[in-house]
This record gives C-alpha cells, structure tokens and sequence, in this order.
C-alpha cells in the first residue's frame, strides 16, 4: 500500500518536474480560468452586497391623526417598536418637523406666520425590508393613524434591481464556471493525448488502469493548485489597486459593504483549482486511458 | 501455458490470421518465423491481449485472454515479459527509469528496485547506457532495454517480436543465448525472428507463418531437413 | 506558386479534419475566449453609452433679475441659443413658475395670497456635458442674470463616475484580450507540441520551415473564426435573452442607449479569433517547429 | 558527393565519431557496417543536417553541412533520399499520403504525385497497403513504405539506415536489389546494415565502424578475405 503510494507520487513528481511546456500551459491555464472566477466573484459578491444594503435606508413614515396627543404617540411608538419584525422607531415631533419646513421654504415662502398644519410622525425602520409592506398595513390599521407612506413603488425597484444584480451574478458566476471547467478539460486532455504512446507502454508493463490515471490526476491538482495560489495573488493584488484608486477618486465608495475577505479567495481558489484539475483529468483519463 | 485455438483475425476484409491452432508448453522455446507482414506480431498482440481475436480462443497462462475485462489485463501483463516490435520505452524517462517504473508498477519495493534493475541492465550491456534518454540511444541499444524492461521482474512466460531486427550477429547471438538462459531457469519462450542463423544454430522448436497460417512446426531437434524444408515454405 | 498554395491549403484540410480531438479542444478554447471577450465588450460598451448619456440631461438654470422684462428675456434666450455649445434654451415665464410652485405645496401651506416671489428662468441644455461650466460662467457675465445654478457637483460626479465605468471596462477588455491570447497560445502549443514526431518527419523529407508552419498558422486561424462565429452566436443569443428578460422587468431600461450592433459581434469575434489563432500559431510554431 | 573531414561526434564525454574521414563518390554504392552503438546512425544524422558534427567537415552534393544555415537545409535534403532508423511516417496519414506529402512538399504538380506514389509502391510491394495508416502496418511494411518515401523523387544521393533490419531475407535482398537498381541509374547510395550475408552477396564497397573510427574499408570487388578480415575486426 505505502509502495503503491510512493510509486504514485513518484510518478506525479516525475510528470510535474518533465514537462515544462505543458505545465506551463497547463498551469497558466488553470490560473486565466481562476482569476476570471475569482474576479467575477469578488466583483460579484460586492455589487450583491451593496444592493442588498440599499434597501436598509427604505423606511416607513406614519402620520399620525392631528387628533393624537404626544402621550398616545409615544404609546404607538413602543407598541411599533414592541413589533419583532421592526428594528427601530424615530418620532418627529409635529413643530420640530415646521420649524424645519419654514427654513426649507424660507427663501420662496414666508411661513412664519401660518399655524402648523403638520401633524406628529413616526419613522419605521424594518429589519428586513420584504417585511415593509405587512409591517405598514398593520400600522395602518390602528386608529391613531392618519397615513402611512412606505415607498412601496421605490422598494419594489431597488428590491428588484438587487435581484437582479444577484441573477446576472450567478448567471454569470455559473458561466464562468463552465468556462474554466472547460479550459482546464482541453488543456488536461491534449496534455494526456500527447502522451498516449506512453500510456501504451505503462499498459504493456501490467500498470493498472489506476496507477496509470493516478498520477494524471494528481498531476492536475498540483497544477490546479498552483494556478489557484497564482489566481488569488493576483486578483487580490489587482483587487487592491482598483479598489484603492477608486476610494481616492470617490470618497462615497467607502461606505459599501466590505466584499469577499481575501482568506477565501486565498483558499477557494487553490482549493477550487485541484477540485477541477483533479475532475478534469479524471474524466479525460476516462475517455482517453485506454489499456 | 498458451493455447490457440482455432483464432481468426480480420481487419477490414483482410485476413491476418486464419484458423490458427498452436500450443505451447510451460518450458518450451518457441521461434516464430515468417515473412514480412506473416502475422507474427498480430499473433503475439494477441497473447497479451492488445488485439482480440475475431474468433477462437486464445489461453494464456490458464486465462482466457479473449474475453479477460481491461481490468484483468495487467494481473496476466505482469507475469509476462513483453518486448513489442516497435520496443517502446517512456520518452521522458532515461533507461534505468524505464525499467524501474515496470517493477515499481508491480509493486517492488525500492531496494529491489536498484538490485534488479542492476541485474537486467549488467545482463543486457547497458551499464553505461543506464542514465540515457530513449532517443539518446542507438537502436540496437534501445532493443536491449526494451528487453531488460520485460525479464526484469522473471516473469514465467517471455514474448519477444524480433528482439534481434536491429542487432549486429554478435549482440543478436548473445540475446538468444540470455533468452535460452532464462528458459533454462524454467520460463517459457516465444520468440520471433527472420534471422535463419539464429534458429539454425539455437535448435529449438520452429513454428513458420504464411499469410496467416501455420504452415509448419519443427519440433525441438528436428531433422535439419526438416528444418530445410520450413525454411523453403516461408523463404526464409 | 499555385502548387505551393495548393499543398499548403491541402494540408491544413487534412489536419483540421483528421485530429478531432484536438480540434474540438482548440475551437472550444477559441470559443470560450471570444465569448468572454464578446460579452464583456458588449457589457461594457452597453455601460460606457449609458454613463455618457446620463449627464446630458444635465443643464444649467439661468434665474433672470426681477428687473429684466419679458422682452429682454427673449432676447437673451436667443442670444443664448446662438452660441455654438447651446443645444437648446427653455423659457419658463415667473407666472407658470408660481403656479406650480403653488400647487405643488397646496398640501403643506396655502399659497393663494401671497404676491409672486418667482422671477423668469432660463434651461439651457449643451450639446457636451463638459461645456456646461464654461458656458454657465459666460451667461452669468450677462447683467440681466441674477444667479446661474449649473449643478457643476453632480455634473462633476456622474462626469467622474462615467470615467470610472470607462477605465474598469478598458481595464478589464484588456485583461481579457490578454487572457484569450494566452488560452489560445496554450492550446497551439500544446497541439503542435504533440505534433513534433510529424514536424520531424516533415522536416527530413525536405519541407521548408514556412511549408511546415503556414498549416498550422492557416489552422489556427480556421479554429479561431469557428470558434469566433460559434462565440457570436452564444453572445448575441444570451444578450438577447437577458436584455428580454430584464426590459420586461424593469422597463425604465428601454431607455437606456442602445448597446453594440450584433453585426459588429458576427463579423468583430471571428475576426478577431482569426487574428488570434493565427498569431498564436505563428508564435508556436516558431519556438517548437526546428528544422 | 559526400567527404567527411576529420569529423568527431562527441555527446556529454562519450565520443559517438572520432576523427572519422570517409569519401564517397558520385555512383558508388557503400555499405555502412558495425557492431551496435558503432555510430553508424550517428554518422547518416550528420549527412543530412539533423546532428552538427563537434569537429570537423562535412561535406554532402558540394555543401558544407555543417555550417548550412536551417533555412538552407530543407533544398539540400530534397536531393537526398533519407530512411532514418525508426523509420518515421506521419502518423495520421496513409502510406499513399506519406509518400505523396514530399512529392507535394518538392513542388510536384497532382498527376506527378499519382504518378509517382504508385510507381514506387509497386516497387517495393505495397500496393495492397497503399491506404492502411502507419500503426496498422506491420515492421516490414513500415520500412518498405519509408524506402518508397526517400526513393519517391529519384534522388541523386539515397542514405537508408538499417533498412533491412525488420525484414525477411528475401524482402531484404529485393530491397537491396532495389537500391543497386537506383544505384545504376546514377544516384549515389549509403546503406548500414548487420545482415553479413547480404554485404557478402552485393559485392560492393563496404566500410567498417567501430567505436565511432572507421577500422576498415574494402572497395568494391574486394577480395573475399579483406571482407572476411573486415567481418573479424568488426565481429558481424
Ligand atoms: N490495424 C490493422 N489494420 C489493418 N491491417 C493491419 C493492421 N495491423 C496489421 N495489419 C496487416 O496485417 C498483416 C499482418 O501484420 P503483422 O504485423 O502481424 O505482420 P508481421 O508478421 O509481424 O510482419 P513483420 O515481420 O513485417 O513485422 C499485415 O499485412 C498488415 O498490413
Ligand atoms: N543524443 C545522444 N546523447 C548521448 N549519447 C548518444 C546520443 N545519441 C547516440 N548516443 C550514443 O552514441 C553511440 C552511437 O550511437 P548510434 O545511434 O550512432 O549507433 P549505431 O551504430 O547506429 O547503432 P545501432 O546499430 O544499434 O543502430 C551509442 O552508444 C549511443 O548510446
Ligand atoms: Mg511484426
Ligand atoms: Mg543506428
């Protein structure tokens, strides 16, 4: 078992070290097909990522009845608050919320004279912004309440335009995968077809079918592997560069959500790379391992 | 230890191989003559189950290699030296590797791995050639480890297609004389050959191919006549 | 000459119909390269025509003195309309201002009583978003004007933002030019590589260097316009499928420009994979093809 | 036609030629012999450029080889007929194409190339095999489709190596009977070989190698114990 191991190993590290040519095509392979995925995914996460913290700033305003004193609108405050959905509640006072209208309009309209016709309003901020919609028909409901605007129209296309940022995302995520998993298949394959002639002669000295696609498929790990650490290095690196200039050049970029950690581009990429040049090679093996 | 039995091989709507029957005994040293394009190696790439038979049977060392499964090919591989016409050797690997990797696959472990590659090697006169790459060799050369590369791990039966075709009379003679060595160490073998030299003077049994079929089979110290008369009926 | 081309022409026949294996590997790599490129050409260059449309709906507003007659306004409008930047200038009279003024606060303050504050307003709309500064610099000299509001901050930022999109798709074209290159450099290789024996045997019977090379060159460019057409097809398809989809979700996109025509595609990616496998071939056949 | 001047091969410390002087004639007819590893292949890969000689001159159809740029070689090698050991073909296609690919790479016209692939095919036998691809060939036929290939255009000068090795006697001598027939038409000829009986049958010039030195060279109609002298010094 140790000697069927070591001969294997032996022979994967014989391959590897022999045949520069086609290790370097093989290896500069793997890591195009890995940066491509590996950039799609970090763009990818990071686009998905700020639509989703898009709809966070979505919240509903409730106008209370001119009616309402300020005890029962602190009251509906804490039951709104009390509701598990609801992440916070503001209340903006009804002469807090003119004086701020009469600076507003001060230069077209003087106001100072008018009496406030601003009723009391609440400001709903949900935990998730799917739960809107219920979360402002339940309010609704209550007697106190004049109106509840909850932007429904505005979140329905955020939500939707995130959807879709998250569709094209695994759309393209997918294609790319497929992308990769071919170009390290042809490249995996004509690697092995050049070496049929040797594959005959492994068969003629009662090499079994596994020692002889063992080393095959190890040897395209190892270059799987090394294009992966290759990929990361560089996405990362390239990930820096642009992120830095694009920081400097519009502040406002700061404030999205961070986006993939570099640990898992660091691991999933080596990782996804001998996943696929291990498969890769299993299956041309299959088909052009003959004894 | 290897039975034909009445084996047909067709490619297309040649025949290069008709009703052939055969039978060769453990311990037994065969020579296999016949023309050019006779149907020796067909006959041999039989044995070790490259090619299969359009009809009959083939038994080699108790199997019946025209149905083994690709599986079961390598078990029956191992206990067989194989030495092909064209006497492939890995490229990319240099003559000791080549031979190493045959007992390695095996499972030798590494000290006897050295020993016995060693061994063949100082049997072949390869010594020096030991660390040279396949195209790094004369051809006569690369006959000698292809044949190193299938004694290697003593196998009971030895197949050799032409192992002399590039080898002056000296070598030649002396390859024949290792075979018939390890023969007399109680390996069975079948070798081909048009060196009439070689047959004359090994007085072995003598099995001649035309267009393929047996038309003759002189057995071990027959008659030199009879030996004539084979000669003249492949014009060898 | 003719027999030249002849054999030459003959012998890529041969070798594209005869190593199936390694031409389905060499067409789909070139395949898979191309739609890359394709589809991110056409991605970006959809972006690119958005981003530069978007500041053409910014214009300047010119806000006359409440001195300046109706009549000056006029002139003032044609005077602005002459200059050669000047798409085109609006006239919004004070009356039609306060009306809507009024209306639009009708909910919050009564208006009805209170004397027109509103003076005459210019919207002058440029032909080139980069102009607008200047041109809004050169109305404000006029001494009927008494404000020009030129809404440079947001010109500036969408202005930067379309840059942005400009330089990440001219980054990211160029990485994937470069990474096409490569796969396809590796998959020649690799092919010619296997092909050393028949180089060999080409060489000793007396073919030139060139007779040996312009084969593979001529098959390298036949793989890369298969591939490219077969990559044309997959792009436009799937564009037209993710734009279908996406107009029917979110019609506000009908608006956007129209991106890049599918002719440019069809006739653009075969091209180019000409150009490519032909290259690649030349560079291939150049470092393993000895004679 | 062909002078080697003092010419030494040498791979890592190994001396494959040393100091090796030979001239052949335009016309002759030379038979190339010597134990394996004499350096026989060695000395017909400097002839055609595929091997630069570490010393020396060599000088083949008036040029000086080895110093011909790559460019240059391909129109000295189209007046050559080459028949390299392994004897190689283009793997992926027929022995009809094979033969047909130099023709077509020399410049001959599509009726030329008919012409001529079939007229060498006749010669040496392989009409029947004209469509079977190299690997479905047996070794003799794969050797007589590579001497086809080097006779195809007539050349002036035809070096084959060991192009007997892998065939029975009497293709063997049909094949060297095929060579004296070139030979007299004009062309120069250079043929290594083992088989002794077929050097003591042609009655031509033969020159010894061994260990890389030429030890011995009996011209043409050379008595029969300068041949037997030349047999013992390089034991064929
Ligand atoms: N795969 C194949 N397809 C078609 N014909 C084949 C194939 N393999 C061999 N043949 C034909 O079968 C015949 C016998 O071939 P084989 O290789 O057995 O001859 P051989 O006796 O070994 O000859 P040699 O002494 O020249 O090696 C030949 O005529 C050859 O052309
Ligand atoms: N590329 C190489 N590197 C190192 N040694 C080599 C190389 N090519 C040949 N040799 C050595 O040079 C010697 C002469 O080889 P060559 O092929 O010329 O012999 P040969 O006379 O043709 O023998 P044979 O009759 O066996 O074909 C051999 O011992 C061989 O090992
Ligand atoms: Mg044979
Ligand atoms: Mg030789």
């Amino acid at each position: 078992m140790i000697d069927r191991l070591r001969f294997v190993l032996h022979e994967t590290r014989e391959s590897l070290l022999r045949n520069a040519t086609m290790q370097a095509a093989a290896i500069s392979t793997a890591c195009i097909a890995l940066i491509l995925l590996g950039s799609a995914s970090m763009a990818l996460y990071k686009l998905d990522a700020t639509a989703q913290s898009l709809p966070s700033q979505f919240e509903a305003e409730v106008f209370l009845k001119m009616s309402a004193t300020r005890q029962q609108a602190v009251e509906l405050k804490a039951r709104i608050e009390a509701m598990p959905e609801v992440e916070r509640v503001t209340l903006t006072p009804r002469e807090e919320a003119w004086e701020q209208q009469k600076r507003e309009l001060a230069d077209e309209v003087n106001l100072a004279d008018i009496p406030n016709p601003l009723p009391d309003k609440l400001t709903v901020r949900v935990r998730d912004p799917a739960t809107l919609p219920a979360v402002a028909q339940q309010i609704a409901q209550s007697p106190l309440v004049e109106e509840v605007i909850d932007s429904r129209q505005e979140l329905q296309t955020v939500l939707s335009i995130a959807r879709l940022v998250r569709w094209i995302g695994l759309g393209a995520g997918g294609v790319l995968l497929l992308a990769a998993l071919i170009l390290i298949y042809n490249t995996v394959r004509l690697t092995i077809f050049s070496r049929q002639r040797e594959v005959r002669v492994m068969a003629l000295v009662g090499a079994t079918l596994r020692s002889i696609r063992l080393p095959f498929v190890l040897e395209g790990m190892v270059q799987g592997i090394v294009g992966g650490v290759l990929a990361a290095v560089l996405v990362l690196l390239g990930a820096t560069l642009v992120s830095d200039y694009a920081v400097r050049q519009w502040p406002f970029l700061r404030d999205t959500p961070p986006g993939l950690p570099p640990l898992a581009i660091l691991v999933g990429l080596p990782m996804v790379g001998a996943l696929m040049g291990g498969a890769c090679a299993w299956w041309a093996t299959q088909r052009y391992v003959r004894i | 230890m290897v039975e034909l039995k009445s084996v047909s091989v067709v490619y297309g709507e040649q025949h290069a191989l008709r009703r052939v029957n055969l039978s060769v005994e453990k311990g037994e040293f065969v020579f296999l003559v016949g023309a050019t394009g006779a149907g020796k190696s067909t006959l041999f790439k039989l044995l070790y189950g490259e090619l299969r038979p359009s009809e009959g049977e083939v038994w080699v060392l108790g199997q019946p290699v025209h149905r083994l499964k690709p599986r079961e090919l390598p078990y029956l591989r191992r206990r067989m030296g194989i030495v092909p016409q064209d006497y492939p050797l890995l490229p990319r690997k240099t003559v000791w590797e080549n031979i190493a990797y045959g007992l390695r696959a095996i499972g030798y472990g590494e000290s006897a791995v050295r020993q016995r590659v060693a061994q063949v090697l100082a049997l072949v006169g390869l010594n020096e050639q030991a660390r040279q790459m396949p195209n790094q060799l004369s051809g006569g050369e690369a006959q000698r480890a292809a044949i190193a590369r299938a004694i290697a791990n003593n196998p009971p039966l030895l197949i050799a297609d032409e192992p002399t075709a590039n080898l002056d009379p000296d070598t030649s003679w002396e390859i024949i004389e290792l075979l018939m060595r390890i023969n007399l160490r109680g390996a069975t073998v079948i070798v081909s050959t048009h060196n009439r030299m070689i047959v004359d003077r090994a007085c072995q049994r003598v099995v001649a191919l035309d267009r393929g079929q047996v038309v003759s089979d002189v057995p071990r110290g027959g008659y030199p006549y009879e030996l004539d008369r084979l000669y003249a009926s492949v014009m060898l």
